[in-house]
């Protein structure tokens, strides 16, 4: 069986912290940080690294700061 | 004494609204004037019974005011620049047909959408007439929030004694500050209309109607004239300003609403220096205080008008002092605002170290 | 790589370009957008670019942006645009198009542009056939000027200019555009989608590619509806925003085509 | 006696309803007050600031460009306004974020560890009733009572978030010898 191994890259300067991502992924990969940004945000960090690089948070994030990354990987 | 409150210059000017007793509002959102529509929303309605309707467009809000102001109904709208060019056609309807409403305009940059930071820049479209036709309108310039309320009874007066529009040409700066108030108490609305006014044929007398189309010119002459003889009248009795300082100037300060408020902290600078500096504000930009440049021109060695223009009002000072004192303009534009030290340095510039 | 970029943790060795699925398109300009958190404003402006990336469209497509919060579009969307007074944008796209019907034209236009200030002009280009697309974002508020109610404003709805909820009785009832546009004969193509949802994004998406296939064929005028949130207007977290669009808006504003060209 | 500050933060930060909460106790002082704020399209995070003026005297210009206090709630702010200060006047600003602390020597400089304190009191928001705090004690320039009667107008609907305002005010101001 083939696994979907993903991973994502967050462009956190422009993260504006709405969360929608977090929702958005099925794998509970996205969190919050208790940090803020330039803009004065907190933003998305991811917590795991169970992504499947499904890209539901991309197809969310309103502001286009999420880079979305997949491998299949066949399975012995 | 009044109530005192703490007030936006937007919703001192609504709750002046309600308390002038006025019948109807009509108005669309713009930054930075929507306080207005969003404070009659609450409860304007529920205490005096006045209409309050979000038009869908400016045009429409303003040709609302046209069919109210007709049924003799006291009546208002507000605007920002963009939104004010948008109700020109109805307003010169509306001065042709002689209809008294008050509108305000609280001023963002432009030209165009420009910007929603406080400018003077539509000075021209309100003093000259902005829409077309020989009109013209009588123009307040609040320079405070306290003005903002007092101007609205003083214009509702004023264009029913002249049945004509008045404007209230405040800025964004105004409508948005805070500031103590002092509240006029209510006044009941009007439950009599004038004779003119198209609120059902009366049984024993003619029918009314209302236009502003005259087709044959002789006529449209007539009714120039008469507007023309109005409009005299009015240059005569009804000027309003404010002075500072006139008895040992040797220079004058002028500028209008906010303008003028930065005007007389700049004044009081240039006192300091040991500067002999007076202030005019004119309160009424139509009708315009000629007669006061007219009176100081003989006496001063020059005038600074400042404004938040590219120099509008200048052009009226400059006709009152018919070339008798220097006139000079200093102003920032497009939503910027002058500071009192800036006023005071380009003071120094021009008239002080004679860089002109 | 920017030190302001968090880098993938565990597995860099997957960030390579052959696994890439998803990246912001080339034709979405580097502005952050000035748009509130979890806008849908932004979704749009985002899909709507990649649509552009993907039909390699960005040198033949003119966009019209409005006034209201999506008037700065243009600092966003990487092709050239005009700036139209309000409600005015489907006049400035007719003139657009007239004088270069090769070209793609586009307009993008809020509730309040659109469906109070510029139902005229949309009502005529409509019915004139103009082979453009017009892009309806409808959140059912005024957002650039904080709150006050819409057209599209639900009844009983709360906002700035109607606090204790929209009254149909005073304030009229909510407009749907869309259906009203739809039987006009110029008109060739409306749907209403949304962008609350990652399968609705991707909806959306098909939707406005479809629009400009349309336009490609010269069918005429094209109305894509866009159902969206005003999280900061509407006093909601974006999540509880599009909430609301699931429970409320879309029990209104349905969802789907409106109106489909005949297949000749 | 007239005092002319202004208040600079991030959208959201409660920076307009600082310098609102001091206009209203000036007026219930019977001092004269102005209170000018920045507006702007974007009503979420961006700046955002606001001049309040409290005098004895009749207010002349409403805009200023110099000020005799100036909060600072994030960098920003420091970075823009720190040239602003009046000589001798105050730079009031919150620690936690700042890389970058301002340098003048000829301005008094209190930097208040308002973040943290707000967190102690379990609610971030509160964050501008503590540089509120901070601030009158610097500057005086209204009394505390009446700073309680202003939340009261404030906070109409609220009530009982006055008692968690007052305690970060009291915490301000006991940052300030």
């Amino acid at each position: 069986m083939a696994k979907a191994l993903g991973e994502i890259i967050i462009d956190i300067e422009k993260c504006k912290g709405c969360s929608l991502c977090i929702d958005a992924c099925p794998e509970e990969v996205l969190s919050l940080t208790n940090k803020i940004n330039k803009k004065g945000y907190q933003y998305i960090v991811t917590v795991n690294s169970n992504c499947t690089g499904c890209a539901n948070c991309a197809l969310i994030c309103p502001d286009a700061v999420i880079t979305v990354y997949r491998k299949i990987e066949k399975s012995a | 004494m009044g109530e005192i409150k703490l007030m936006k210059g937007n919703e001192a000017l609504a709750e002046a609204m309600i308390r002038a007793g006025c019948d109807a509002y009509f108005g669309y959102p713009i930054t930075p004037q929507s306080e207005v529509l969003e404070y009659l929303s609450k409860d304007a309605t529920q205490r005096t019974g006045m209409v309050v309707l979000q038009a869908e467009s400016e045009v429409a809000a303003i040709n609302m005011i046209y069919g109210a102001a007709a049924c003799g109904r006291r009546v208002m709208t507000t605007s920002s620049s963009p939104g004010i060019s948008l109700m020109q056609e109805g307003l010169s309807y509306i001065a042709s047909a002689e209809l008294p409403c008050v509108l305000t305009n609280v001023v963002r940059g432009g030209p165009g959408l420009g910007t929603i930071q406080p400018s003077q820049a539509d000075y021209f479209q309100a003093v000259k007439g902005g829409g077309h036709g020989d009109y013209r309108l009588i123009v307040l310039a609040p320079s405070s929030v306290q003005e903002m309320v007092d101007f609205v009874r003083l214009s509702f007066d004023l264009a029913e004694k002249y049945r004509n529009p008045v404007m209230i040409l405040a800025d964004g700066a105004i409508g948005q500050m805070m500031e103590k108030v002092e509240l006029f108490d209510q006044m009941p609305r009007k439950t009599e209309f004038p004779d003119w006014a198209t609120t059902g044929k009366p049984k024993d007398k003619e029918r009314r109607y209302i236009t502003s189309l005259h087709i044959q010119p002789e006529k449209m002459e007539e009714i120039n004239k008469h507007l023309q003889a109005k409009y005299k009248q009015i240059e005569k009795d009804e000027v309003r300003y404010e002075a500072f300082n006139l008895d040992d100037a040797e220079y004058i300060l002028t500028g209008y609403g906010l303008g003028a408020r930065i005007c007389r902290k700049a004044m009081d600078i240039l006192r300091e220096k040991g500067y002999k500096v007076g202030l005019i504000r004119p309160i009424t930009l139509f009708p315009f205080p000629k007669k006061v440049y007219k009176e100081v021109a003989d006496k001063v060695k020059g005038i600074l008008d400042v404004e938040m223009n590219s120099g509008q009002m200048v052009e009226d000072v400059k006709l009152s002092v018919c070339g008798k004192t220097r006139v000079e303009y200093y102003g920032r534009m497009g939503g910027m605002i002058p500071s009192p030290e800036e006023i005071v340095e380009n003071f120094e510039k021009l008239f002080i170290k004679g860089e002109a | 790589m920017s030190n302001n970029i968090e880098t993938a943790k565990f597995r860099p060795e997957i960030c390579t370009d052959e696994n890439l699925v998803y990246r912001k398109p080339s034709t979405l300009l580097p502005e952050p957008f000035h748009y509130c958190p979890g806008c849908g404003h932004s979704t749009v402006h985002k899909i709507f670019m990649e649509v552009v990336e993907e039909m390699g469209i960005e040198n033949e497509i003119i966009g019209v942006a409005p006034v209201g919060c999506s008037v700065f579009a243009y600092h966003y969307m990487g092709v050239d645009m005009q700036q139209a007074a309000h409600g005015r944008a489907c006049a400035v796209a007719t003139g657009i198009k007239r004088v270069q019907p090769d070209k793609y034209v586009f307009s993008y236009q809020g509730d309040g542009d659109l469906a109070a200030i510029g139902t005229g002009e949309t009502i005529h280009a409509a019915n004139r056939g103009e082979n453009i697309l017009v892009i309806f974002i409808n959140n059912g508020i005024y957002g650039m000027t904080s709150g006050q109610m819409a057209p599209t404003t639900l009844e009983g709805m709360v906002s700035t200019t109607s606090p204790h909820g929209r009254d149909v009785k005073t304030q009229g009832y909510p407009l749907k555009m869309s259906e009203f546009i739809a039987p006009l004969p110029g008109v060739a193509y409306v749907t209403r989608q949304s962008v609350h949802k990652p399968a609705n994004v991707r909806k959306a998406k098909k939707a406005l590619r479809q629009a400009l296939e349309y336009q490609k064929q010269g069918l005429g005028f094209c109305l894509v509806e866009i159902v969206t949130n005003c999280p900061s207007n509407w006093r909601m977290t974006p999540a509880q925003a599009n909430q609301y669009i699931e429970e409320k808006m879309l029990a209104f504003y349905k969802l789907g085509d409106i109106k489909v060209p005949e297949v000749k | 006696m007239t005092q002319e500050a202004l208040f600079a933060g991030f959208g959201g930060q409660g920076v307009l309803s600082m310098g609102q909460i001091l206009a209203y106790a000036g007026m219930i002082e019977g001092k004269e007050v102005c209170w000018m704020p920045s507006y702007g399209p974007e009503m979420r995070g961006g700046t955002a600031n606001c001049i309040t003026i409290v005098s004895d005297s009749a207010i002349s210009s409403p805009i200023i460009s110099m000020y005799d206090t100036v909060v600072a709630l994030n960098q920003p702010s420091v970075d823009k306004f720190e040239s602003r200060v009046k000589k001798g006047g105050n730079l009031i600003y919150d620690s936690a974020n700042i890389l970058n602390p301002p340098t003048r020597d000829d301005i008094n400089i209190i930097p208040i560890q308002g973040s943290e304190e707000a967190i102690k009191l379990q609610n971030t928001k509160v964050l501008n009733m503590i540089m509120l705090g901070a601030f009158l004690k610097t500057t005086n320039c209204v009394s505390v009572e009446n700073i309680h009667k202003a939340l009261e107008t404030v906070f109409e609907r609220y009530q009982k978030l006055i008692p968690l305002n007052i305690k970060a005010l009291e915490v301000g101001m006991s940052y300030v010898k």
